[in-house]
């Protein structure tokens, strides 16, 4: 059901773990639902030298922050804002229907990122354009 | 199998067939494939099969052979025991009992009559699953025609107080189905003594053919067609009959019915050494289910902070292939409704592995699975930002 | 096959699985036997051959993929097309259109619809069994939700004007469900240009396995779920999926579908010849259907004065295996209401015989046939209090 | 589906045919029903001496003309109409439920016949002791 680049990433996940005193964190998702994502970045002349991540999830989930802190890494904090689900699930060669949701919280957890940064910086935070919801409406049921 | 090493702990999800049931299956497809209601010499062959296989099913049930009815699986039985006796017995009621852990082929089927003006009560479980049947005796009124309790769970794998409940039902005079497509093989079962007027199996279960199935229906319960037409199976179930599949489901039962108690011995210590060890060896484990009411093959254990399919795509990595109640395997958000049902916060139902064995399973698997499951689950659980805040704040739950 | 000469003449009834069908389906009982719903390995093997059938069945009905949905037969897609869309539906309207030739899986579902509070128009059919667009549009009303038209009779093989009569329903925006049961593989069916909105199919009448069906539903179309549980078959029929059949299913429709023109070529000439030459041998007999519009391998006749039963009991002595329309072999007293609907006496529809030729059948068979089957006639009219009486008052009609 | 016995009588019917000048003549059954029996009996002293058949209907139909024409052969009208439906199927070593009717139409037959015969003499007709009547509930289904 996943492709292969998922699969790469959900096996070996760049990025994994925390940055000690970052500059700024983002926690999206919800136990209840099965995933929560945190993400780290450290960040210097408004470029993020540094992302990691933790994540409960799906292997969507964990494939999808791992593609989002590579994809941010280098970026300056405009382009990373950028960055959306979207690009991050094309990054992955694609995600199954069901698991799009993995690649938004992924995007959030980005912004929510920043935005802590932006924060205590004493800017204020930057608008979602599109804001996601946690998607609860795709539901299918157990199967055996 | 598949060239690298293949454990397969899946069981109640599906099983291989066994190859001496495809090789009984065999000739119906190119030689014996005559349609039974035909007067022909191959047709009497394929009815006479299709006998064999009913009194196969009769006899481990204890049911009389006309009491059998063949159907094209365990959904299928579930959904014609209730909505043909909905259906049937309008008149004296409209209220059906179930509880919260069937099968969604009962429960949806449920949900739908009640939007064709029924009213259910679905019944809550214990901690382990398990119904009291002072609550079901306390939900029967004057309306309820039809109680629908499940042998055993295919999750969590509890075993129910079938012949009490079934005893309670008899009593008030009111029909008493139960969904054993789990339970077949792996407790001795007995429809009369134990009061049962409907039962669903399913062939795949037992290792028998997929798309293939029986309802056991007492004599004299009224009940309607699920599928309207064609005078088989004593013209209350139509089509053509699936002769092959039917030999198969014949054959299967026979064989994992022939002598429950010894067969299940190892499968059960096996599970027991797999369940016993994972949980000393790994923490924030907690085992699912009951401890002793409980299907012999059937492991179900939570472990904490982290994610079931995160879990199975590691596991099948490494050539097991399990199952779990995490929502995230099923494409909902919602994790399972059976460990919620026992009580399981969300998070922890989303950290469960179902490992069903099975008779090809070994001691070595055993091992194996020992060996690979516990790296697994620290693997995930360093990833996990769950773990982290627990262990720092001290406290398992999250 | 028995040792003793076996001529198969009842490829309406069912068929024999075809070899090359049988294989395609062997590994999924013992290798790739993973629930699709699974995650590991071998469950995607068994989602990939599923994925795979789905295109062949999609493909030879010009259907997209995603409208086709497996079932356990023929009957369950009738059964499933209809009470479906009638409780879909029902807050539109309450009227069902069909005829009177339909299998008992339409009339007997339509019926209990009836029970249900719906209303149902059975349209008459001509002496060949043909229906009338004009009568099909006098029939519709502005609370018809469900136009259902056979596309083939299974008993006179009459071809039904489904592009003319499915675009009649298309113009009165009513949904045109067909049961293609009896014509997949023998006329070029394209649901898109037909105007087609659901379509049964199953799998044992073409050289596939019995037990395994298809419901082709056009994108949009409103429809209950006839099986409720699982999600399987994007959550439309619950059931863990029978996989083998399916692949065999697949494998049948594509075989049989492949170069329809030519492959019936050979089938239609022989059943020609043998309908030429059995009206020339045997007086008073007469064809059942029409003459032209009909399937390739139907041979439908009538012979005054005896009865069917018998008639296939000396044949089945002689090894020729074939049906009839007399009640006697159904159990029922009635005979056929297909040849009463044609209006047919019921005397004359009891000695109907139906054979029904197919791939393995030879111009051998049919001089076989040709040899036995007057003899057969011969010998019973001889018994028969009718042909005396008839014989010597000189009149055919008793 | 049917027992040895019947196929044997009904590949080899006994008493074919029809008594040029017959003492008792019996018709029953219905065309549109499927079959129709008509026995005629030849009867010297009380007892017949001959019986034929001539029969429009199924296999089992055929045999119980067959074996019921057997059974009352040499016996005295009085014996012969007690020859009962199910002595006729028991002699058959049995009929499948569907089929019973057809032993029912031969008793109805020979009951028939000896009673044409008394009214020929003068003779009121015997009562039947069980009417029977054409069973038409079990009906079952075209199966293909
Ligand atoms: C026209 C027609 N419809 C429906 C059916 C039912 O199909 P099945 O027996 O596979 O359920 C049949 C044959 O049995 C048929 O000939
Ligand atoms: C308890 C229970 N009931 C019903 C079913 C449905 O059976 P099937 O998938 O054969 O229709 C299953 C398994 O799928 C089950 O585990």
């Amino acid at each position: 059901m996943y492709s292969d680049k998922v699969m790469e990433h959900f096996k070996n996940p760049r990025n994994v773990g925390e940055i000690d005193n970052p500059d700024g964190v983002g926690e999206v998702g919800n136990p209840v639902c099965g995933d929560i994502m945190k993400i780290f970045l450290k960040i210097e002349n408004n470029i993020i030298v540094d992302a990691k991540f933790k994540t409960f999830g799906c292997g969507a989930a964990i494939a999808s922050s791992s593609m989002a802190t590579e994809l941010v890494k280098g970026k300056t904090l405009e382009e990373a804002w950028e960055v959306s689900n979207r690009a991050v699930a094309e990054a992955l060669e694609g995600l199954p229907p069901i698991k799009m949701h993995c690649s938004v919280l992924a995007e959030e957890g980005i912004h929510k990122a920043i935005n802590d940064y932006r924060n205590k910086q004493g800017l204020s935070p930057w608008e979602e354009k599109h804001p996601h919801s946690h998607d609860h409406s795709k539901d299918l049921e157990c199967q055996d | 199998m598949a060239s690298k090493r293949l454990i397969y702990m899946d069981h109640s999800a599906t099983t291989y067939t066994k190859p001496e049931v495809v090789n009984a299956m065999l000739p119906y497809f190119t030689e014996y494939f005559g349609n039974p209601s035909s007067i022909y010499g191959i047709a009497r062959d394929s009815k006479k099969a299709v006998d064999t296989a009913r009194a196969q099913v009769a006899k481990a049930l204890g049911a009389d052979v006309d009491e059998i009815y063949f159907t094209s699986g365990g959904s299928e039985s579930d959904n014609w025991a209730i909505k043909g006796v909905a259906y049937s017995n309008r008149k004296k009621g409209t209220h059906i009992i179930t509880t919260q852990i069937e099968h969604h082929a009962v429960l949806h089927t449920c949900q739908f009559l009640e939007k064709e003006g029924f009213a259910v009560t679905y019944l809550p479980v214990d901690k382990y699953g398990l119904v009291d049947p002072t609550e079901l005796e306390r939900a029967i009124t004057d309306k309820t025609i039809l109680i629908s309790i499940m042998y055993a769970n295919n999750e969590i794998g509890t075993i129910e107080p079938i012949t009490e409940l079934g005893t309670i039902a008899r009593k008030h005079n009111i029909y008493f189905h139960t969904d054993a497509v789990q339970a077949i093989g792996n407790v001795p079962i007995n429809v009369k003594e134990q009061n049962i007027d409907l039962l669903s199996l399913s062939a795949h279960k037992f290792y028998g053919p997929k798309g293939v199935g029986a309802l056991y229906i007492k004599k004299g319960v009224r009940i309607e067609n699920l599928i309207h037409g064609g005078g088989q199976e004593r013209k209350k179930r139509a089509g053509t009959e699936n002769i092959a599949g039917i030999v198969g489901l014949g054959k299967a039962i026979e064989i994992v019915t022939a002598d429950i108690p010894n067969h299940n011995v190892k499968i059960k210590s096996m599970r027991d050494r797999l369940l016993k060890q994972v949980l000393e060896k790994i923490p924030h484990s907690q085992l699912n289910g009951h401890p002793e009411k409980r299907l012999p093959g059937n492991f179900n254990v939570s472990f904490e902070f982290i994610e079931g399919e995160s879990m199975l795509l590691w596991l099948d990595d490494e050539g097991i292939c399990g199952s779990t109640g995490s929502a995230c395997t099923s494409g909902s958000l919602e994790p399972s409704h059976v460990l919620l049902a026992t009580g399981l916060s969300p998070e922890v139902a989303h950290g469960s592995l179902r490992l069903t064995l099975g008779d090809a399973n070994t001691d070595q698997d055993i091992d194996y699975v020992l060996d690979v499951l516990p790296k697994v689950v620290t693997k995930l659980r360093e990833m996990s930002p769950l773990y982290l805040k627990s262990t720092k704040e001290g406290g398992c739950n999250v």
